[in-house]
């Protein structure tokens, strides 16, 4: 019972990576959330901003994490160019299932052998692979404003609601990623 | 747009009394706007790198040096690229605004419309209307 | 650019359900932690329990319908006999790099092909499929409990402190459910 | 343990002045119990009926029924029956403690060492040693 070294990092990439980013942002949009005038006491904002903060810092990291080691680590095995044998680019892909030590994931969905898989990549992994890195630039950008304005969200509604649109925006641009992530997994899996 | 660094022009304390015994200094707008600035433009080179690749084939060889032989390709360049734009713009707007308050809705949606333009440029059937 | 029905299947149950389950749970955890005295004003009070008994029940309808799909309907896809010929019970497993028509996933692990993965049915499955029905009964337990006092369990440090440990295994439960399942869908998934 | 409902045994407006302008009305806490142990004992069920099942045949066989064909095995009679116990002990301890104060300290213990129990039931180096 053990994960391959493929296996181990697209665990951490995908499954750790994304948990602990879908944590944080909850529970970081839950506390930003009630940062309006009147909700809370002095001793509230204390207690909530604390953990405001590390949700915030902690929602950037690990997006940071997934991007580096999703582009650095795991998409190099994604895209690398397995299959070709002479003129024919998809070769190895011949009567493949799944991708294999002769055809990657990414000749896989390209050659069409299991059917039309060749829009998994050319939209969804193209899209995810441009597209997720937006989301460590903005989960940084907001947890600056909520570190750097603090309790004050609380008395500037417009503000607080720009912060909420980043905060926001970055978890949609990880969650293109990480569905589209986890639907080229299952289609065509990093062996 | 931008102004010297006001430290009475917002009544926090009158809007949210439950501050006041925070006793929070006020500080400048000038650092927010940089960092809502610099993210949007940040994702906007993201799309433009992602775009200008398909058009032209010499971006695309100089955003493939990034990937220092690891198989990255030009991902390795455009996320780099994009990233570096990032924290550039960000320590330059900052450096600059440091002391400065800057109107932020105007700050805010620069920034979002460069971020929408950016997506749009890593959107693939916009992209792949230049192949 | 389609699943199947059965790829349909596991990513509502894991992917979808899961990701909605981890977002209440922390969203949830978030509004629960501040519920002691001298924290919120009353009007904060009223925000905020609107938001928690959304939360705690969408937390427990996830999880019921994360195990009824997982059980009833991906399940038996896993465990189903496909690979016994006569006397061999993995006959159909010969040579098998994944499961397959002729081997389920049940059947792919236990007849360690594809090195030792035997373990990983009898002590992940096998964990896995029996204690993830702990976290549907323990999270209806706290909504029920959040439900039903409301605003004071803020007066009450000891019962809200209770909650939160149902609250926080129904969780861990859900976590060696989800965790387990992620893994074996990368070592055998269903086809 | 159980005692007859007392509204003021709690000063619940005391402790969180807050509270008082919500006018809420007090609560008996024994339908708070009911679910506290009903939980416990659901969960206590999952991992007996898991062990049971390595251990019995006929229990086995008797968990299997509930498949109704679909293939999914003893599973679907050791979840239906926990899922049972829960719900069928939530209501009778409802109705039993719906106007009755019953110690939550006590109940809460008596749910997590259910609780706990009914884990290790379902850890398979546990309900192994039965085989």
């Amino acid at each position: 019972m053990e994960f391959s070294s493929r296996e181990t990092w697209t665990v951490i990439h995908g499954l750790v990576l994304g948990t602990l980013f879908l944590l944080a942002f909850a529970g970081g949009l839950a506390g930003l959330w009630s940062m309006r005038p009147g909700l809370m006491t002095t001793e509230g904002i204390k207690e909530r901003m604390g953990r405001l903060y590390i949700g915030a810092w902690v929602m950037a990291a690990a997006a940071w994490a997934a991007v580096i080691t999703g582009t650095w680590i795991v998409y190099p095995w994604y895209r690398v160019k397995l299959a070709p044998v002479g003129e024919d680019a998809y070769a190895g892909c011949v009567d493949a299932i799944l991708p294999n030590a002769a055809c990657s994931p990414r000749d896989f969905l390209k050659s069409n052998v299991s059917g039309e898989t060749e829009m998994w990549h050319i939209f969804g992994m193209e899209w995810k692979e441009h597209v997720s890195w937006a989301a460590p630039i903005l989960a940084t950008a907001a947890a600056f404003l909520i570190a750097y304005y603090g309790p004050r969200l609380i008395a500037r509604p417009w503000l607080r609601a720009a912060v909420i649109v980043m905060f926001v925006a970055a978890f949609a641009a990880a969650l293109v990623g990480g569905a589209f992530g986890a639907f080229l997994n299952k289609i065509a899996p990093i062996v | 747009m931008i102004t010297d660094f006001d430290p009475g022009r917002h009544d926090d304390e009158g809007v949210a009394p439950e501050l006041a015994p925070l006793d929070l200094a006020d500080k400048p707008d000038g650092p927010a706007a940089a960092v809502m600035i610099a993210s949007g433009l940040g994702v906007f080179t993201l799309g433009l790198m992602t775009t200008l690749a398909v058009i032209n084939g010499s971006v695309k060889s100089f955003l493939e040096w990034f990937q220092f032989d690891q198989g990255v390709g030009a991902l390795a360049g455009k996320s780099t690229v994009a990233v570096l734009v990032f924290f550039v713009a960000w320590l330059v707007l900052y450096l600059i605004w440091r002391e400065k308050d800057v109107v932020l809705k105007t700050s805010f949606y620069i920034g979002l419309g460069l971020g929408i333009l950016g997506v749009i440029g890593t959107f693939p059937p916009f992209f792949e209307w230049f192949e």
